[in-house]
């Protein structure tokens, strides 16, 4: 068989841009919404064209108001359509919170499945664009802490166009978490063949990303487990690593809910040590969840403690001090180095 | 996708709801008194049960209001029943609508099959009055299920407890509704005190510019829990808060059952004729205490009930057809062998022990449910099959 | 604690706002025009430069003008010189006000010592001609920090960004005030689009319903980044939220900062005098993008733009005040130097390299730091220290 | 010394009740208000003749909306006052995220301890009390992960009127969680003698518990490390395994923000065991940290993995299930007995 490969250079914004242009294009109960998504096509640019292409009636501005959109979604969804809206940035889906918590998460579970909220909750999430205070929040924990939302942060821009598609079909609300700093990444993809599978078979043909983690890079003597923005800081790492002869394998949650135990714990049962890197604050977070997972499920595989880098337990800094804030490669070499290795 | 337009209101009565402009914002004084509610509520029926002239709104016709009257009729006992329900121990307990049954049933009575409706933890008698099963709707407060019924059966959503929230759910209906192109209109409840949130505000104007077929029911039964009205809004009206949102807004007695068929009614056509959101506010009285757990006796005085026992909605519905002959003694006792009816069944499905299932702790919170879930409910089943040895 | 009466207004003009009823609501049609804007925004002078006759405010005096002008005219330099510098990189991103100047200069002139300013993002004019350093008001923009100025020394809030969410602690501060005893009055600010927000709702009613002296300024500047005010909202005009919450409201010229000190005065006058909050919407127009990282023309066209440039509000008062012979030549030059000192000062202090310090990151998140946060911040000095060898 | 006790028997509520009167009295700037707390006194009376003593400008009502009830609270912190604020039950404070996230949390960080805002959040918290949904939220995690709270959850009638006091005082904005059930728990308390240490000396006098966890009972097996409603629920359990002949330590967290490292490590290093229980669901939670802390922290003490006795990761139940739900002595007996005592 002699595969025409069609790859171009995709930004992971413009993978989230096609997702969204591509199921609307499929399903005509898909609808778009938010503050500026309409023909400014977002601050981000992720719904540019949607409304020149699919009409004011299929992705719309709001007035502003976030609990407004997120509930006037939920109605929606209650209604037969498919909503994907867009929080502008991750503080400003805070007016939303009680919206979030009490019904989209609880509306099927409170009707015994009868009223299902098939909606996705886009939220541009997290620093390191020398953003000012509110608009770089790593906002996961909230959500992921909260029963009944399905939660997936994509750190590649393969993932950005799968994942949106298949939370679009989802049946349930998804919260999509967006990595800002990713937005300029770019990939070859092969968008086409990418397109293809989701033809009649759909998401089991694309093969399912939400609830399974990924191995981004294998490796032998520790494993770092990562998602969203900080994925590639923990590629780097390992690649730097691997300089100095450590083989650190990279495992990319990318579901935070639900949880990829089996692959994770798969990882950490042959390596033996492990480290969690997230940009949150660490207290109470989805780290010290997988830190509590891993050290569970582990426990006589570990030769030594699961440690985290995380953001410190303060408020997102001011751009001049962010540097100081993100995990960064020097920092989670350091934190690989604790790892008691003399005694192994 | 396209607007549905629907069927259009008969007969114009120079109501100004009829004539609300469409489109672009006017500020002249003739389109703020468009959307400004009359200067007193509209009341077509007296305490005394005589009628009462109103040139915007006509009386609804004996037999609408026969029909009504004896869901009036079933409403109080169901009121009754619950309160005796809990009691005894059946019922966790009951926010009830005594005094505000006229409310009640206008608000399920004006709409259509297709219509849906947007209730709040107090209008049970509301949900029963729109068709749904009176066991499944009072499972919530039995304590065995969170909700009942299949809000998609009746078209009528989960009794709502966050404040306010539903009503955006309710725009949310109506909007998809509208790009659907059905012909829905969405009656959305809510309290007086309910009208300070947030989510009020925001709804009213997402109805109000994207111009659904919203018709917002606030019940001002002057009481949120403890705090009288004056505590919750210094406005000469909560109905004039529709005229910042460019929607009209109307006052009504809620103990006035023909005044509420009248004033609902129209608001029910003109959103469904493409006028867009209107906000009406009934004044009515909670007669009883917020919930069996409240004790009203801590904030407000005797004599304010009683002054309000005169204005009860049933007593004026019943001289007024009374005195047309329309209702006599046999209608009267068929009406109350109804609400017996209603009562039993209530008594006969909240007595019965149910069996809950543990394991429908994990069954719906996801369609598929996680890993996490699973493990945890074999966890429980474990226990439990550990215990019952 | 006692409320404050406080200095009363001299000279009643038989403005609405005087006589508004300060206990229960009243539902007449003379209460309701009592809360009713005008039917146009008030303007004092046209944007040639003439007088324009307006019964319930006079013109304010010329020398009160001329030194508003001046601001005006240092306004119009901050903003270009803020643009300068965002172009140049020395800041990440400038919300400019240019056109809205007359607004900003107003809000802050009409306020006394004691008085309060809720700044929001797009109002740094306002916070300088309030007295606040341009450096310490330009550090938030600069990024070393979230907030550059002491808010007690010119009782200047910190810049919000989150919309709406500063209206309600300027409810909060004048309600301390009141209980206190003081006479403050709190101007709080923000944008059309920001009342859509819940918190602009929650804000208002609680201003209304505690009788706080508040004076809530709308700049409606025709969009919020690209959303036009059309939808955003459909009533008559935003000032006609105000009887919703039974205050009054009223529309100003934006560009003119005659009316601007005429309106904003008195509702400064009224609140303080005891008589409560007021809504007031000026009218004005956004005329650059959103922000330097925004592009206008996405979403609006050319023509509509060019057509605000003769409403300038700059022009006019120079116009006006040229007419009257108060602003000479010299003086023009006098205050465009003063602007030209203000804009150097800020391309000093934005040029100078600013030196972090990272440990401050957990200084002032508690009062006294927890013992984790002590953790964190010996880590990350540990980890500087093997850096820097 | 022949000290007088005049030791009463008083409620978990009227403990809380007498905190606040006994704080108004000693500071004209305590002010109270929320839904319902003036003449009704609340709707678990917490604020019960307040209004009648204080007058209506230091007890009062509002409108209902709990976004303005913080918010407010936030304008008169910083302008002199110190407010307590009442959120009528847990879920109803969702309203109010935005405020508490962006404004609360960040204020006096934002301005560089310029503004401080002393204000206490009282949330009637968790369940255990047959109530209706959104009436039962376990949401102490939301806080904790929230840099900038302070978050405190008494158990016992003692830490109810002592740290309510302490919240009081405190320069930076606590987050004080009742559990609802422990309302009517009583235990014989020396008032007078409890009063007393609120003199001159203020806080000092009275010994902070802000920031300390208490060991609630003493043991030397395994160690449950638990707080707010779960706390009597782990004494019942340590009480029902020393009838097996196995010695737990219990742990009363107290406050969850500051963390008490040092007490919790003391004790797990001690044990080399520890269950930690929480009603809260686990996923991403406060429990998920304190795991993750112990083994960060005691690795090498460790005969087991540290496990979890946590609520479902499933909103909270209706009144007739959710006896399944909540945390009990049968969950946490099987789970300590699942530390792997074989290999001791
Ligand atoms: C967001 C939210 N806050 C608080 C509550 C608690 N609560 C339940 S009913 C109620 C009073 C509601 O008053 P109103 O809206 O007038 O309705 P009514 O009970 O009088 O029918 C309150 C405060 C709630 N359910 N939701
Ligand atoms: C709660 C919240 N949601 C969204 C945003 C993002 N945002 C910043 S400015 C803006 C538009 C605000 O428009 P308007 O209130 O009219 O003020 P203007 O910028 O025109 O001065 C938006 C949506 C925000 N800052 N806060
Ligand atoms: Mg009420
Ligand atoms: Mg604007």
């Amino acid at each position: 068989m002699t595969a025409t490969t069609t790859s171009t250079t995709l930004t992971f914004a413009k993978a989230l841009n096609t997702a969204l242009a591509d199921e609307m294009e499929a399903d005509p109960t898909v609808v778009v919404f938010g503050e500026d998504v309409g023909p400014l096509g977002g601050v981000f640019r992720i719904t540019d064209g949607l409304t020149k292409r699919f009409g004011e009636e299929r992705c719309f501005d709001t007035p502003l108001a976030e609990s407004g959109i997120m509930g006037m979604a939920v109605g929606m969804a209650m209604n037969g359509l498919r909503p994907v809206v867009e929080m502008q940035f991750d503080a400003f889906a805070y007016p939303a919170f009680e919206q979030v918590v009490s019904h989209v998460a609880k509306m099927p579970n409170r009707t015994r499945g009868k009223v299902k909220l098939p909606m996705v909750i886009r939220i541009p999430y997290a620093g390191g664009i020398g953003g000012v205070e509110h608009h770089c929040d790593s906002s996961e924990s909230y959500y992921a802490h909260t029963p009944g939302l399905t939660v997936v942060a994509p750190a590649t821009v393969q993932d950005a166009y799968t994942m949106l598609r298949e939370s679009i079909r989802h049946p349930d609300p998804v919260v999509f978490l967006e990595p800002k700093k990713l937005y300029w990444s770019k990939d070859e993809v092969d968008l086409p063949a990418l397109q293809a599978r989701w033809g009649a078979g759909g998401a089991a043909a694309a093969g399912p990303r939400i609830g399974r983690a990924v191995v981004a890079r294998e490796g032998s003597d520790a494993t770092l487990i990562t998602y969203g923005p900080s994925v590639p800081t923990a590629l780097q790492a390992a690649e730097a690593a691997a300089a100095e002869g450590r083989s650190l394998e990279v495992i990319d949650v990318r579901s935070l809910v639900p949880f990829d135990d089996e692959t994770v714990t798969a990882s950490v049962r042959k390596t033996g040590r492990a480290v969690v890197i997230a940009e949150a604050p660490g207290f109470a977070s989805v780290a010290s969840e997988i830190v509590a997972r891993v050290q569970e499920r582990c426990f006589h595989s570990l030769a030594a403690p699961v440690l985290r880098v995380t953001g410190f337990d303060i408020p997102y800094p001011a751009p001049k001090l962010e540097q100081y804030y993100l995990p960064s490669v020097d920092r989670i070499l350091d934190t690989v180095d604790e790892l008691q290795w003399e005694e192994a | 996708m396209t607007t549905s337009t629907g069927k259009n209101r008969k007969g114009s009565t120079g109501n100004p709801l009829d004539h609300m402009p469409r489109t672009a914002p006017d500020s002249s004084r003739a389109a703020e008194s468009f959307m400004l509610p009359q200067t007193a509520p509209v009341q077509l029926v007296d305490p005394d049960g005589r009628h009462v002239h109103n040139d915007m709104y006509p009386l609804p016709d004996g037999r609408q209001l026969l029909t009504a009257y004896r869901q009036l009729v079933i409403g109080r006992r169901v009121n009754d029943q619950a309160n005796a329900l809990v009691r005894q121990g059946r019922m966790a307990v009951y926010p009830s609508s005594h005094g505000q049954e006229a409310c009640q049933v206008a608000a399920a009575l004006t709409l259509g099959d297709g219509d849906w409706l947007f209730p709040t933890y107090r209008d049970t008698v509301a949900v029963m009055a729109r068709g749904v099963d009176p066991i499944q709707t009072l499972t919530l407060l039995r304590g065995d299920w969170h909700g009942g019924y299949d809000p998609y059966e009746h078209k009528v959503s989960i009794q709502a407890t966050p404040l306010a929230t539903q009503l955006l759910h309710a725009v949310g209906v109506a909007h998809a509704a509208k790009l659907k192109g059905e012909n829905t209109v969405v009656m959305a409840m809510c309290g007086d005190g309910a009208t300070s949130e947030g989510d009020f505000h925001e709804a009213l104007n997402f109805a109000a510019v994207f111009h659904l077929p919203v018709v917002f029911f606030v019940q001002n039964n002057q009481y949120a829990i403890s705090v009288p009205l004056k505590h919750q809004s210094v406005a000469p009206s909560l109905a004039h808060k529709a005229i910042g949102y460019g929607m009209p807004g109307e006052r009504v007695d809620g103990n006035d059952l023909a005044a509420l068929l009248g004033v609902l009614g129209k608001g029910v056509d003109r959103a469904r004729a493409g006028g867009g959101p209107v906000l009406v506010e009934a004044h009515t009285y909670r007669m009883q205490s917020h919930t069996n757990a409240d004790d009203a006796t801590r904030y407000r005085t005797d004599e304010e009930v009683q002054a309000w026992l005169p204005k009860d909605p049933i007593i004026r519905m019943r001289s007024y057809l009374s005195g047309l002959h329309l209702l006599t003694e046999e209608l009267e006792q068929e009406f109350a062998g109804d609400a017996e009816q209603v009562a039993a069944r209530m008594r006969d499905g909240l007595n019965a022990e149910v069996q809950v299932d543990p394991e429908d702790l994990f069954r719906f919170v996801y369609t598929n449910p996680t890993p996490q879930l699973r493990e945890q409910a074999a966890k429980l089943r474990d226990e439990l099959s550990r215990e019952s040895l």
